[in-house]
């Protein structure tokens, strides 16, 4: 059972957010059609964890561009321009690219794992939160404080609240 | 910022998802006219190529390198200030880039492509191109990692892959957008490119910080990207070519012609996509102002180029010099000059600053002269290297010339598809540049 | 079953239809020739795959009769290498001779007997076969032998040594006919004629360059087309490095700088015409000057006395102190040799300027010497051959002849007068007047093309023959040439044509003439050699001697050194020492240039120009590849306001060719150059319609000693026609725009 | 410090060529060379170069591996022609094998600088960075007229359209050279049995081809000459030709 109310104004659904999560409600998700930072304090995000996987996918991208050009000169010993087997200086220029490759490629994983995308099952979701209504959902809360938690959304000013099936 | 009147949320999603939803018979005969250019000017001359041999250009035996490769570098320096500019703007986030930075980006992309046909039609045996990636074959080749084109492939392919990247995440909450707006199967697809958005604070936030990186990877990707494409001459020891000058003086080239493009671009979504209300002055001002400071940067390190050749007086570097000046291509590069270093000086008037015609003639020009730069880098000095008996010369054959035109009509093409599939203009990011709705308002 | 829409299958179609054309496409654009692994199906008997064996022969591209040796592989030539026991190739081989393989496999070859259909030079033949053709001329001949007429059948060839010589004189013998004549466009009558003068000998003798010291050359360009290239290269090499701490001198004196000139220290371009006189204003100071030490020195210096240098410098515009300059290194170094050659040799003083220049040699004291003039023994064989050589006046007679209708059959063998020779002798027209032209030859050339009936010769690797090479080395030396490929199309070796018509004709020739083959000829006769010479012995030694023969490709008797000629008389060589004055066609006012025809180390002659490999090497002095080209000094060319490639029409009194200008920096101001060898009207698809031929305009000066044409003696004027033609160029700048490229400057020995 | 320099050095310089048992080399003496040109009709006829054609040669598309270049010095009548064969160098410090991506030119354990045509995908970049500019590139498939092509050396290649080529001291001649050498049992091949084309046709014995590691070879006696240079020293690509001034009296 999940409870959905949508608003036209930025700050009513952001007083609404503030109340629920005072309110005891850790379940809600906040639909915007733009990114917004209170938002993000209500539900205190903090730092994200996308961060670790670019610094991880950089090293690992460094290391393995590294090793790449080097395995190539040592399992083919094949001399050229009367340069060392191992040249360093053009291999840092493979190895930077490849660290920004696979920090990028990284980065991309960490988006996916850390947002939980792609997640193409229905769920509570109202299509006009992607132009101009901004939606307070609330999730997983029990029988009786349903009626508490439409309460606020109410008095937060929501024109429009919706009781939806979770999942289905 | 709004020259007329700031549109609500809802209009904005109108205003940019219309172009893409409402397709007129024009835009169908401009995308036939932009294809079958393509077809005819750059495919079918390719083709007799393939059957004849690179011969069918007019390179030669002292002059193995042509307009291919000036093509090359200059579809590569197109592509340098879409992503560039939009990552160094959304780190220093000055709200003027949002409106314009997804097509900037869709520009590097197709630019780049571009630049990756021309590797292609450059190349003496193209079917075998594969053998320059690091892909396991029974045949047991493996690239030479020593090799500056391997630098060039290695960054290359990792800056397509991360401005195609950035590009997609940029717009998947759009995506989102339009899979609300639209019906079927349309729908269907959209869905799935969105990756089920909702734009719940945790998908913001989390896009938001991903974003960031992207942007911090990319923007030493693109310094690298064209520093490299000038080492494929600055490692050679040819004379003319051989200048440390060379990465700074084709990046900040690079940066200067695609800026230049980003402003005909703009010109043309404004005009053809009406976004007037999006796409202002304030655009136009900033992208003017930028457009001088580079044409100067450009200036001076070209001035150095020159006084650095003459300086060293071997007798090579002043031959190549001397041809250079007064030779043969002499005029194209006076020509080159004039664009690049002194056109440019016009827009300090804010009267042609502020005019998007003027503004459009200087763009376009800058890029003829950046064009004609790289044309002079491969024709002037290469041909004229150490032995003056082997002295050659070069000029391009009908066939390069065509494709050369096919390159623009390729990268038309593209973007026209390209408005189609992705909203020209980042719809969540203009609203962050609006005053959200107030009750009392 | 699922049922497929017609839509759909439409769609497939297309689909596939692209998938092939790609695919298409792509095979296209990768495909290679496909080569068969072993061409022939019934190999010859020393034939093993992928083992290459090397034959020696004797090569025909120029007559200086280099041994080369052929790479066989497959039953393929494959690569013609110098024969390193040949004492004139000594394993070295110009570029000339490499591409022999050209000729072996040219594409233009004639490849069966051929009949002009349609009218004379019209170049209509058809095929037909040997049988028929072999009938044709010998019933033909055979009529004229029989009434007695013999004398109207006339034979025309190239330079033919060894024992074909002998048997073309043999057959023209027994036909009946005295009229076997030789004309080769290079052959130095000037020089025999000269030599017989000073020497009294009709042998040439050898020039020693290789010992010598001071090399003083008049015109000739002997490491590029004088006599025998390769072997002067050699000998080149040697007087410049070959010596420890002694590098000997060379001195070029031509208008324009040849290869030789090039290559010496020195390039002096007298007045064209005046190079005798300049050798006589020499030999003067050498005399005057004291270095010369002989008994007879008071006769020499009232001999030379007309010619003072300082007479002679003006006559020559060579400075005075630079005559007597060369006067003293001539005279004191230690071995001296005076060579000419080239244009010196084909004025209408030839003679006279040689026997200067022989007098130069005489007064070095080198006759004989190391280093200087080596007279060669008498050949092994065919010593005569050279009596052969009709000369430029031999022609005049031949045409009169053929004007006054008294030939009634000419065949005509690997010479090409159509080509060679001046275009107002009407050589071409005279043979219009001849009933039946039987041509003997591998190649469609001008003379060719005018014949009533082609025999398809084999080319010089497919046949069997023996050469002496001229001039000899020193010692007696006789090479034998051997077929090294089977013989590619349906031709005979010119030797077995002549057996064969000598038995169509029958009569007594098959009697005289029994071989079957040139080869059983060819042994025969270096059986009789081998026993004359004394080492009379069984079979087996003579088949030894001849097996090895064969795979050395040559014999000789380096022991049998000849300096047994006695050396002549001061008195004979004083008194044949005349005044070369020269005598040019064209008066100097209307015609202000003196026209300079050259050979080239390309194309020699002409007889290279249908070998690609030759068509594409660039001209050793100019780079200039396919075409022709006339060169001015930079000087004149200014005063003209002509440019390069500004198409000139260059006119002589006996006719004009239209030829675009080359500015080169090493020719004499008043002295316009064009190369021999382009501009042929046939001769295959390589040489055909390309450039033009400067012998055509020559106009027909005679050297009253030798009767051989002075086709340096003409002069020409200069039209701008207003058209312009790109000279193909191989070079860039032709400077060094002050790059080490040539090393730092030094003078170590 | 020193130490350190002194390992820079050593990697910089690792001077391979020197470890093995050859390092090909060549002198010409341009006091013996007269520009005759029988050494590019022999490597013509050795290397199965194609014959282009007027078209092609106007284009400046002509394949010679050796070529002679000409210098004019002075003007008339004190003018003098200066001769220089010019063939790919091989070397030691080659630009162009760092230049080729796919490893379809590298420095061979012989010294000798080699071209696999099958791997050659047609970057061209080699012929740039060579400041000889004696790499030269099929712009086309060449054919031979019929029956020219029966004259084709079986033991080269033909290459055909988008692949690089160049001089390889008749690489050919030396894989045979080296094998005779196995059959008699001996390590090394003999001086003087190698003899590339150009250098075997040479009339004036102007070019010396032989391994420069062996002091006895004739090779290594010419390059102790005074007279000794090498083409554009100053780029250090270390050379495998040296050449020989001509003398001026």
């Amino acid at each position: 059972m999940a409870i959905m109310g949508s608003f036209a104004f930025e700050e009513d659904f952001l007083t609404a957010a503030k109340k629920l999560k005072s309110s005891g409600f850790d379940k809600i998700s906040l639909l915007s059609p733009l990114p917004l930072e209170e938002a993000q304090e209500i539900l205190e995000l903090g730092k994200s964890p996308v961060r670790h996987y670019s610094l991880a996918g950089a090293i690992i991208g460094a290391i393995s561009g590294f090793a790449m050009a080097t395995a190539t000169a040592l399992v083919f010993i094949l001399p050229t321009g009367g340069r060392a087997i191992i040249t360093v200086p053009p291999f840092l220029i493979i190895t930077y690219e490849m660290t920004i490759l696979f920090g990028v490629l990284f980065t991309l994983l960490g988006f996916h794992f850390v947002s939980g995308l792609p997640a193409w099952r229905d769920r509570p979701y109202l299509s006009s939160a992607s132009s101009d209504r901004f939606v307070v959902v609330v999730e997983g809360a029990a029988a009786d404080q349903v009626a508490r938690a439409e309460a606020i959304i109410r008095d937060a000013g929501a024109d429009e609240i919706q009781h939806v099936g979770e999942g289905q | 910022m709004f020259d007329h009147g700031q549109p609500s949320y809802a209009e904005v999603n109108k205003d940019v998802l219309s172009v893409m939803l409402e397709t007129g018979p024009k835009y169908w005969m401009l995308l036939g006219t932009t294809m079958s250019v393509a077809g005819i000017c750059f495919f079918m001359p390719w083709i007799y190529q393939l059957f004849v041999g690179v011969g069918a250009a007019g390179m030669n035996r002292n002059a193995v390198w042509g307009s291919y490769l000036s093509n090359f570098i200059f579809w590569i320096g197109l592509s340098h200030s879409g992503t560039l500019l939009s990552a160094v703007l959304h780190i220093t986030n000055s709200p003027w880039r949002k409106a314009i930075y997804r097509s900037a980006e869709a520009m590097t992309l197709f630019s780049l492509m571009t630049a990756a046909m021309f590797v292609m039609v450059h190349l003496g045996r193209v079917w075998f191109v594969h053998w320059s990636f690091p892909i396991p074959n029974q045949m047991g080749l493996w690239p030479n990692f020593r090799s500056p084109l391997m630098f060039d492939v290695m960054a290359i392919t990792t800056y397509l892959t991360a401005s195609s990247i950035f590009i997609y995440m940029g717009s998947v909450p759009d995506f989102a957008a339009v899979r609300d707006a639209s019906t079927g199967l349309r729908r269907r697809l959209y869905t799935i490119f969105s990756f089920g958005w909702r734009g719940t604070a945790r998908e913001w936030h989390t896009l938001g910080w991903a974003y960031t990186f992207f942007a911090i990877f990319v923007i030493p990707l693109a310094v690298s990207v064209h520093s490299i494409v000038s080492w494929d001459f600055a490692l050679s020891i040819v004379p003319g070519l051989h200048h440390t000058i060379f990465a700074p003086y084709f990046v900040c080239g690079a940066i200067f012609s695609g800026t230049a493009g980003i402003v005909t671009v703009m010109y043309c979504l404004r005009k053809f996509l009406n976004f007037e209300r999006y796409i202002g002055q304030v655009h136009l001002d900033s992208l003017g102002k930028l457009l001088i400071t580079l044409s100067l940067i450009w200036s001076y390190i070209n001035i150095l180029e020159l006084f650095s050749s003459w300086y060293g007086g071997t007798s090579f570097e002043l031959e190549a010099l001397q041809f250079k000046l007064t030779g043969f291509y002499a005029p194209l590069y006076w020509e080159m000059i004039l664009f690049c270093a002194f056109v440019p000086l016009l827009i300090l008037f804010k009267k042609i600053r502020w005019s998007w015609n003027k503004m459009l003639v200087i763009s376009i020009l800058i890029n003829v002269g950046m064009l004609t730069e790289r044309f002079i880098i491969v024709a002037t000095s290469q041909p004229r290297k150490f032995l003056p008996d082997a002295f050659g010369f070069y000029f391009p054959s009908w066939i390069e010339l065509s494709i050369t035109v096919g390159a623009f009509a390729i990268f038309a093409t593209l973007f026209l598809i390209f408005i189609k599939w992705v909203p020209a203009i980042s719809i969540y990011e203009v609203k962050e540049t609006l005053k959200p709705l107030r009750r009392d308002a | 079953m699922s049922k497929i829409s017609r839509r759909d299958l439409l769609q497939y179609i297309g689909a596939g239809g692209i998938g092939v054309v790609g695919g298409v496409l792509y095979g296209e654009s990768v495909q290679q020739n496909v080569e068969l692994l072993i061409p022939q199906v019934v190999p010859p008997e020393d034939y093993s795959p992928g083992v290459a064996t090397w034959y020696n022969t004797v090569c025909n591209q120029c007559p200086a009769g280099c041994g080369i040796s052929v790479r066989i592989r497959e039953g393929k030539a494959k690569k013609i290498e110098g024969n390193p026991v040949h004492p004139v190739s000594q394993g070295r081989t110009c570029a000339r001779g490499q591409a022999g393989l050209n000729a072996l496999y040219n594409p233009d070859r004639i490849r069966t007997p051929l009949q002009n259909v349609g009218q004379r030079g019209s170049g209509n033949f058809e095929e037909i076969s040997w049988d028929e053709a072999l009938t044709t001329v010998g019933s033909r001949i055979g009529r004229l032998k029989i009434d007695n007429e013999a004398s109207r059948v006339r034979l025309l060839c190239g330079r033919v040594r060894g024992h074909l010589d002998e048997l073309f004189l043999q057959f023209m013998n027994l036909l009946g006919s005295d009229h076997y004549q030789q004309y080769d466009f290079t052959y130095p009558s000037a020089l025999m004629a000269a030599n017989k003068m000073s020497f009294g000998t009709d042998v040439l003798p050898y020039y020693d360059i290789r010992n010598a010291v001071f090399l003083l050359s008049f015109g000739a360009d002997y490491l590029g087309t004088w006599i025998s290239p390769v072997h002067h290269s050699l000998a080149y090499g040697h007087l410049r490095q070959g010596r420890e701490g002694r590098r000997g001198k060379t001195i070029q004196i031509e208008p324009r700088m040849s290869l030789s000139g090039a290559a010496a220290d020195e390039w002096i371009a007298a007045r064209p015409g005046t190079e005798g006189l300049l050798a006589l204003g020499i030999a003067h100071a050498l005399v005057s000057e004291g270095h010369y030490h002989g008994s007879d020195r008071d006769e020499w210096s009232k001999a030379l006395q007309a010619y003072s240098p300082s007479l002679v410098s003006a006559e020559t515009e060579v400075s005075e102190d630079k005559i007597l300059r060369l006067a003293r290194e001539f005279g004191t170094s230690t071995a001296s040799l005076a060579i000419a050659g080239g244009a010196t040799a084909a004025g209408t003083n030839a003679v006279a300027s040689i026997v200067a220049v022989n007098a130069l040699n005489y007064l070095a004291g080198n006759l004989s010497q190391p280093g200087g003039i080596i007279f060669n023994p008498d050949p092994a064989f065919s010593a005569t051959a050279g009596s052969r050589q009709a000369g430029f006046q031999g022609m005049l007679d031949l045409i009169g002849a053929m004007k006054a209708g008294d030939v009634d059959v000419l065949l005509v063998h690997d010479t090409n007068p159509v080509f060679a020779l001046p275009d107002n002798v009407g050589f071409r027209q005279a043979m219009q007047n001849v009933p039946l032209i039987i041509a003997l030859s591998s190649f469609r050339d001008e003379t060719t093309e005018m014949a009533d009936l082609i025999l398809p010769t084999s080319t010089y690797l497919e046949s069997w023959g023996d050469d002496v090479p001229d001039p000899g080395v020193g010692f007696p030396v006789a090479s034998i040439s051997q077929p090294v490929v089977a013989t590619l199309y349906d031709t005979l070796p010119v030797g077995d044509i002549v057996l064969s018509l000598a038995r169509q004709i029958g009569g007594e020739l098959p009697i005289h003439m029994r071989w079957g083959t040139m080869e059983e000829f060819i042994k025969e006769r270096w059986r009789e050699e081998y026993d004359q010479r004394g080492s009379e012995g069984e079979e087996q030694e003579f088949e030894a001697f001849w097996q090895a023969a064969l795979e050395a490709g040559v014999w000789g008797q380096p022991g049998a050194v000849a300096g047994d000629q006695p050396v002549p008389l001061s008195s004979s060589m004083i008194a044949s020492i005349a005044d070369p004055v020269s005598r040019f066609a064209g008066d100097e006012s209307d015609y202000p240039f003196v026209l300079h025809p050259y050979l080239t180390a390309t194309f020699f002659d002409g007889r290279g120009a249908n070998l690609p490999w030759l068509q594409e090497m660039p001209d050793p002095m100019t780079s200039v590849v396919y075409g022709s080209w006339v060169e001015l000094n930079p000087v004149t060319a200014d005063e003209l306001g002509i440019r390069e490639g500004d198409v000139l029409d260059v006119e002589s009194p006996a006719g004009s060719v239209r030829v675009p200008a080359l500015i080169f920096p090493a020719i004499r101001p008043g002295v316009v150059a064009i190369p021999v060898g382009q501009g042929h009207a046939a001769y295959g698809r390589y040489a055909r319609d390309r450039g033009v031929n400067p012998i055509h305009i020559v106009a027909t000066l005679i050297d009253d000693q030798s009767g051989d044409l002075a086709w340096a003696a003409t002069r020409v004027k200069l039209k701008l026609t207003g058209e312009r033609l790109q000279i193909i160029k191989t070079d860039g700048v032709t400077r060094t725009l002050g790059r080490q490229i040539l090393g730092p400057e030094n003078d170590h020995a | 410090m020193s130490t350190f320099v002194e390992k820079l050095r050593q990697y910089r310089k690792p001077g391979y060529y020197d470890k093995f048992d050859y390092h090909w080399t060549m002198t010409i003496d341009l006091d013996r060379c007269t520009g005759c040109e029988a050494c590019m009709v022999a490597c013509q006829a050795e290397n199965n170069l194609p014959i282009v054609g007027e078209k092609r040669f106007a284009e400046n598309r002509e394949i010679k591996w050796i070529r002679i270049e000409r210098y004019w010095e002075g003007e008339y009548p004190d003018v003098k022609m200066r001769f220089i064969p010019m063939l790919c160098q091989h070397c030691d410090d080659a630009p162009c094998e760092t230049a080729c991506p796919v490893f379809a030119t590298y420095h061979n354990q012989d010294g000798l600088n080699t071209q696999i045509y099958n791997r050659c995908i047609g970057t061209r970049t080699c012929a740039v960075y060579c400041p000889y500019e004696v790499r030269y590139f099929n712009w086309f498939t060449y054919t031979w007229d019929e029956p020219l092509e029966q004259q084709l050396n079986p033991d080269v290649t033909v290459r055909e359209k988008g692949v690089m080529e160049k001089c390889t001291f008749c690489i050919q001649r030396i894989r045979i050279a080296k094998d005779n050498a196995k059959d008699d049992d001996r390590r090394r091949v003999r001086d003087g049995e190698v003899v590339p084309a150009c250098v075997q046709s040479c009339p004036t014995e102007a070019l010396v081809f032989g391994n420069s590691n062996d002091p006895e070879a004739k090779v290594s006696k010419m390059m102790k000459n005074p007279r000794g240079y090498k083409v554009l020293e100053e780029l250090n690509t270390t050379p495998s030709i040296v050449y020989l001034t001509k003398v001026h009296s």
